[in-house]
């Protein structure tokens, strides 16, 4: 398989910011990439770095093998879905989805057909004639989609495309997204600072942190073997030891990450390590213990049947060596 | 019941502030039908329609009133394009000096217009620079430039950067984008700018008196008229007839930036 | 313009082309064609064209006759006329004595030649050599009109013409019974120091005023104490004619020193208006036409130097303006609507009790630097207005 | 689906010049700057620098003529008594005016921007449009018909029986006179009513900014009225006070034919600039007197700019 998009050692700074600090990237073409972070990561500067909206200071983005750094948005042959939609508001819905292909002059009458294609594409058949005004926030998200897909782009990017949609709504739309991308076969490439939505969604995701990346690779990797404390914290809730706490773990003197529902509490005789329980959070499913392990706070999970311990009380910890995961970066 | 309804007090001191606003309109509407000719006295000793039919055909009417439309479009035209042009550079980036350009916009408009007038006069002068119709455009479109920026300026923040990257994403290079996202979107707040400022051209006189050497635009010819009168109701009948001719602009100026936050106008 | 020292120097390279010009311009010899336009600067009302009234017009038939197409700029001071003939473009000027000299001394007019004005003659003898157009022997005008600035006055309140200039600069009961107070006004430019010269020249002999133009600090700082004086009483100055007629008319105003020209419109116009001199006389101006150095229509302007003396012109304007021509024919060979009884009523014959306009100068017959300089009139006097 | 070329062909001169704007942004930003700059840099700057050079000229004061020689003697002509009087006489008149019209101003923009709907903002709009659009000296001279002292005023007064109110307001030494008319009670009377719509304009902007929920959570915090007023509104209408008064307070500064019209004959500013320079001819000192307000101007806008006011305009 060719590589879709390639970051080599690209830099974007932004005055004394450093947005993209020295990334390197490959994203297989017909994948579904995820670039998770939180605000300010430099995930959105990267997305930003495909469609040509920002220019690298330094390194070079190669889109199907060939370098873009001459090329200007408009001739690059990927299409974005704008975080807030961006859509035009003087026309109709029908000339936003026929938008692209109208600037290269395609006739009105094939591409009012392309667009009603498209409206059918996003379920939205019916709707040509309505302004963007006139739509909920769901349907104009599904019209910037459609109008991203007219001009069926090698690479879709999507800018937090469910961020503006309340829960319902966006579960539905995760769903959507991903099975459109299994049928039409082509790369997308979307930003969130939502890790559930990465971890859903994608086929392989690649965590920031100040501009760099912290670790890449598919959901299952990134989420049961962090490799830096960061990640382990921003992916899911993990318990993350020091390496003293690491060691009453019975693991070596480094730092590792230990998911709260690898660990079982019972009872204290004979268990290594022991704890306090200094706290307890009911979650329906479960309740959430919190514990003093060797001083560190440490979380773990008690499924719903098991009996609770009261808080104070001291309790034996026991689980799989194994999910013990010991990390190789240290930041 | 805090946020509904106005008190009382509030309603009736907006609306005598209306009132205040209209007073002297009123008043000049009223002696345009007088029968004094020479000055004023109130109250008017008779009524008359006559004055209508005299400014009709009274022929040093009309050379002021071409040059005024003349003078007022052109500054119009220029001051839309200058007026656009900065605010698309400002509305598009950050850049070196933008707080200075703002700034420098604002000061024809900020200073006052005898400053405006005057120092335009003394770079005529050093210039030997003769005066005529340009010399009068010149300082119209300098003062104008302001309220179409700030028309457009404002359009510009309330239009989504998206869409302009939207539109180049989608394939579209600048000039399309222009032609199919900016300029529909911009065109109705350049319209309203364009319309505020050709008034503005069209009732100056402080600036105008500076720039104009030996020609009168029709504010000029009022001042005249005023000060030197035969006929003074003619002036009334004159301003009349401008206040009606421009209710109409004033109204779909207002028509065109409603939804937006953008109050039209402001500025002389 | 883009740096100080290319302003500077384009400055400087008009001003030589200004300067440079006055010596090389010789004086003119014989009258050519016109050229088709004539720019004037004149005072209100004395460049007509029947569009006031109907009557008096005496453009017209000059522009017919010549092909010269008359433009008029209406100055309403002196110094607005000096300012405009500073600025240039203009053809000819109807300058009083206290703009006339300053014109000469800045090289803004140019000197005549008589000899080409076939009427030139006809002039009173008592203008013909007038000091406020004639330096070193060199003529630089032609007398226009000559008149007394008169004390107009409401005939309701004052049911006999007041014999003394008193009643507008020292605070009075009028004959009404109501005291004077907000209800006189005068004359907004520095020339009024003059007025109230003359006024203490007759009531305040121990100032040894000689002339209202030439005082020395003593005797000016008298005029400006009574002008301090008059400054309580005034409401509101006029420079401009028709501005006073609005005054008068529903400001309560009821006195003031005016020109004849106010006096008449309003007579016309049934208003309960009359004028005098009274006892302490009064200052005048005598206007003379002024033609530009840079003049670009010499014929058309000595053209119109001829027409402005024709005697009905003189005389329609004399009776328009209330004043008295420079050609005293005007007054009584009937060729135009001026009669001898109209001349006398306009002050023909007080010439001699008249003080004409003349710019205040520092080298008087006082002495060398004796007197006070006429800058100095204009800015005291704006401090006087402002209350100082 | 068959693949599209990643990169699409150029086609053109339009792709090619926006190839070359997005390679180089700053050239786009020279050519959109370069005509405005050009002309206000140029034409507008140049003339202000025109005019602050003839400030260090001085006039011969017989022929009236311009002596071009650098000398700070008409500099110190400005700060002569009277001149120190027009300047004073001048900001003084200037801040009460802008104080005036924030005052009138307030209850109609404030009732305009929160309350008037529908036909009635269109009313208020246009309300305070028409009056800004319409003839400046026709209504200027409307005025002095008004006050005058045998005008409406005194009509109305007279048979309101209120003649001694308005005798009474007259005879305030220092602003009062003759009539209103004459009287620096009607040059601010006249001032304020001229430049009202500029107050409002953007004092109604600044306003409309202001959300309806912010009003409410201060009265749902048990702010009374007033204190609302105090504590909320004043403080969010402030940027529009601010950009009103920079057009109230330059007005006044620089008009010349009010208080021609209206007042007592003293000089301002605008009066005394007009006058130097186009009636009496002494330029210099009209210049050095049109220093005076673009000084202030500068330090005006350039407090307004940190107060924020510039979005409000």
């Amino acid at each position: 398989m060719t590589a879709a998009v390639e970051f080599r050692a690209v830099t974007r700074h932004f005055g004394n910011v450093r947005a993209v600090d020295g990334v390197d990237l490959t994203i297989e073409e017909g994948s579904f990439f995820a670039m998770l972070g939180p605000s300010g990561s430099g995930k959105t500067t990267c997305l930003r770095l495909i469609s040509g909206f920002e220019k690298p200071n330094d390194g070079s983005i190669r889109i199907f093998g060939q370098d873009v750094g001459d090329v200007p948005p408009n001739r690059r042959n990927v299409n974005t879905v704008f975080q807030d939609y961006a859509l035009f508001p003087h026309i109709n819905v029908r000339d936003n989805v026929g938008y692209g292909l109208m600037v290269k002059g395609v006739d009105r009458r094939t591409r009012n057909d392309r667009a009603e294609e498209m409206l059918a594409l996003v379920k939205l058949s019916g709707y040509g004639d309505r302004k963007p005004a006139q739509l909920s926030g769901g349907q104009r998200q599904r019209v910037a989609l459609a109008r991203a897909l007219v001009n069926e782009p090698r690479v879709l990017l999507l800018d937090e495309p469910l961020g503006a949609l309340d829960l319902k709504l966006r579960e539905a739309m995760q769903d959507e997204l991903k099975a459109l991308q299994a049928r039409l076969g082509i790369t997308f490439i979307f930003v969130t600072h939502d890790q559930g939505e990465a971890l859903s969604m994608a086929d392989r995701l690649a965590v920031f942190n100040e501009g760099r990346i912290a670790q890449i690779g598919t959901p299952n990797d990134v989420y049961a073997r962090p490799r830096t404390r960061f990640v382990a914290d921003f992916v899911g809730s993990s318990n993350v030891l020091p390496p003293d706490v690491t060691r009453a773990f019975g693991g070596p003197a480094a730092w590792a990450s230990l998911r709260p529902e690898s660990l079982h509490v019972g009872v204290a005789e004979g268990a290594t390590p022991t704890g306090t329980v200094t706290g307890l959070r009911y979650l329906g499913a479960g309740s959430r213990l919190t514990l003093d392990v060797a001083g560190a706070e440490v979380a773990a999970l008690v499924p719903a049947g098991q009996p609770v311990p009261a808080t104070g009380s001291t309790v034996g910890l026991r689980f799989d060596p194994a999910s013990l995961h010991v990390m190789e970066g240290e930041g | 019941m805090h946020s509904d309804r106005a008190s009382l007090s509030l309603r009736a001191s907006a609306i005598a502030g209306l009132l205040f606003l209209h007073l002297p309109i009123l008043l000049i509407f009223l002696y345009a039908f007088t029968t004094e000719e020479k000055s004023y006295e109130f109250p008017p000793p008779g009524l008359t329609l006559q004055w209508f039919g005299v400014a009709w055909s009274r022929e040093d009417i009309w050379p002021p009133l071409w040059l005024s439309l003349w003078v007022a479009s052109i500054s119009t035209i220029l001051a839309m394009i200058l007026g656009t042009l900065v605010s698309a550079a400002m509305a598009q980036t950050k850049f070196f000096g933008r707080e200075q350009i703002s700034l420098l916009i604002l000061l024809p408009i900020a200073l006052p217009g005898v400053i405006t007038g005057m120092a335009l006069r003394s770079a005529f002068s050093i210039m030997d620079i003769p005066f005529s119709t340009w010399t009068i455009i010149l300082g119209h479109a300098t003062f104008c430039i302001v309220i179409v920026y700030n028309n457009a300026v404002a359009r510009f923040r309330r239009l989504s950067g998206g869409v302009m990257e939207a539109s180049a994403d989608l394939g579209a290079n600048g000039f399309q984008t222009f032609r199919y996202v900016l300029l529909p979107n911009l065109g109705t707040a350049l319209l309203a700018g364009g319309m505020l400022a050709f008034a503005l051209s069209f009732d100056e006189v402080i600036v105008t008196t500076f720039t104009a050497g030996q020609q009168s635009t029709l504010p000029i010819w009022m001042l005249q008229e005023l000060v030197r009168p035969r006929q003074r109701p003619v002036t009334n009948v004159v301003a009349i007839v401008v206040f009606i001719a421009t209710f109409v602009p004033i109204l779909i100026a207002y028509y065109l930036t409603r939804n937006g936050s953008d109050i039209a106008g402001s500025g002389k | 313009m883009t740096t100080r020292t290319t302003l500077k120097l384009l400055g400087s390279t008009t001003l030589a082309l200004i300067t440079g010009l006055t010596p090389a311009m010789a004086q003119m010899t014989s009258i050519g064609p016109g050229e088709g336009e004539l720019s004037i600067v004149a005072w209100a009302g004395y460049i007509e064209r029947g569009e006031t009234d109907k009557a008096f017009d005496w453009v017209t038939k000059f522009e017919a006759a010549s092909g010269c197409k008359v433009s008029v700029k209406t100055a309403n001071t002196s110094d607005e006329m000096v300012a405009l003939m500073n600025e240039g473009g203009f053809d000819l000027v109807t300058a009083s004595g206290d703009a006339s000299l300053r014109l000469i001394a800045g090289g803004r007019v140019q000197e005549i030649n008589k000899d080409l004005i076939p009427s030139w003659s006809t002039i009173d003898p008592r203008l013909q050599d007038a000091g406020w157009h004639m330096v070193d022997g060199k003529h630089y005008g032609v007398p226009y009109m000559w008149g007394p600035n008169v004390l107009m006055y409401n005939t309701e309140v004052f049911k006999e013409p007041p014999t003394s200039w008193n009643v507008v600069f020292e605070k009075m009961d009028l004959p009404d019974g109501k005291s004077n107070e907000g209800r006189v006004q005068a004359y907004d430019g520095p020339i009024h120091v003059a007025d109230a010269a003359q006024y203490l020249m007759f009531h305040k002999p121990e100032l040894g005023i000689t002339s209202p133009y030439e005082l020395n600090e003593d005797q000016y700082k008298a005029a400006l104490d009574l002008l301090r004086v008059q400054r309580t009483l005034t409401s509101r100055y006029w420079h401009d004619a028709f501005i006073q007629i609005d005054d008068f008319k529903n400001e309560g105003v009821v006195a003031s020193g005016s020109w004849p020209f106010q006096v008449n419109l309003l007579k016309a116009d049934n208003q309960p208006i009359a004028s005098t001199i009274p006892q302490e006389g009064a200052t005048g101006w005598a206007d003379t036409t002024m033609m530009h150095v840079d003049s670009k229509h010499p014929n058309c302007a000595y053209m119109w130097f001829e027409h402005q003396l024709s005697s009905n012109l003189q005389s329609d304007l004399s009776v328009w303006f209330g004043a008295n021509p420079a050609v005293p024919a005007a007054c009584t060979d009937g060729r135009g609507m001026q009669t001898a009884e109209g001349c006398t009523a306009n002050g023909l014959d007080d010439f001699d009790k008249i003080k004409f306009w003349t710019t205040p100068v520092s080298n008087c017959s006082q002495g060398e630097g004796a007197c006070v300089p006429y800058y100095r009139w204009v800015s005291d006097y704006i401090g006087v207005i402002g209350g100082r | 689906m068959s693949p599209a070329p990643a990169i699409l062909p150029e086609r053109g001169l339009a792709d090619r010049l926006t190839a070359l704007f997005w390679r180089h942004p700053r050239l786009l930003l020279a050519v959109l700057l370069t005509p405005p700059l050009l002309w206000l840099g140029v034409v507008y700057l140049g003339s202000l620098a025109a005019l602050l050079l003839q400030s260090f000229y001085s006039i011969d004061e017989f022929s009236g003529v311009v002596k071009e020689e650098f000398t700070l003697k008409t500099y110190g002509e400005l700060f002569r008594a009277q001149n120190m009087d027009i300047i004073i006489r001048t900001l003084l008149m200037s801040a009460v005016v802008t104080v005036g019209c924030a005052i009138l101003a307030f209850p109609i923009a404030y009732y305009a921007a929160r309350f008037a709907r529908g036909k009635w903002k269109a009313i208020f709009y246009l309300g305070v449009m028409l009056p800004l659009w319409s003839s400046y000296l026709v209504k200027v001279y409307a005025w002095k018909l008004i006050l005058a002292k045998e005008g409406i005023v005194t009509w109305a007064a007279d048979g309101m029986g209120l003649v001694p109110v308005l005798d009474a307001v007259l005879s305030i030494p220092g602003i009062g006179g003759n009539s209103l008319s004459t009287s620096y009670i009607g040059t601010f009377l006249v001032f304020v009513y001229i430049w009202l719509p500029y107050m409002i304009l953007p004092m109604q902007a600044a306003l409309e900014r202001v959300p309806t929920s912010m009003l409410e959570a201060s009265a749902d915090l048990g702010a009374s009225r007033s204190q609302t007023f105090r504590t909320v509104i004043f403080p969010l209408a402030m940027p529009g006070i601010i950009a009103g008064s920079i057009f109230t307070f330059s007005l006044t500064m620089g008009d010349y034919i009010i208080p021609q019209i209206v007042g007592n004959s003293s000089r301002f500013i605008g009066l005394a600039v007009y006058q130097l320079q186009g009636t009496a001819g002494n330029t210099p000192l009209a210049a050095a007197f049109a220093v005076v307000p673009i000084v202030v101007m500068l330090v005006y806008l350039w407090v307004a700019k940190r107060k924020g006011a510039f979005d409000a305009l």
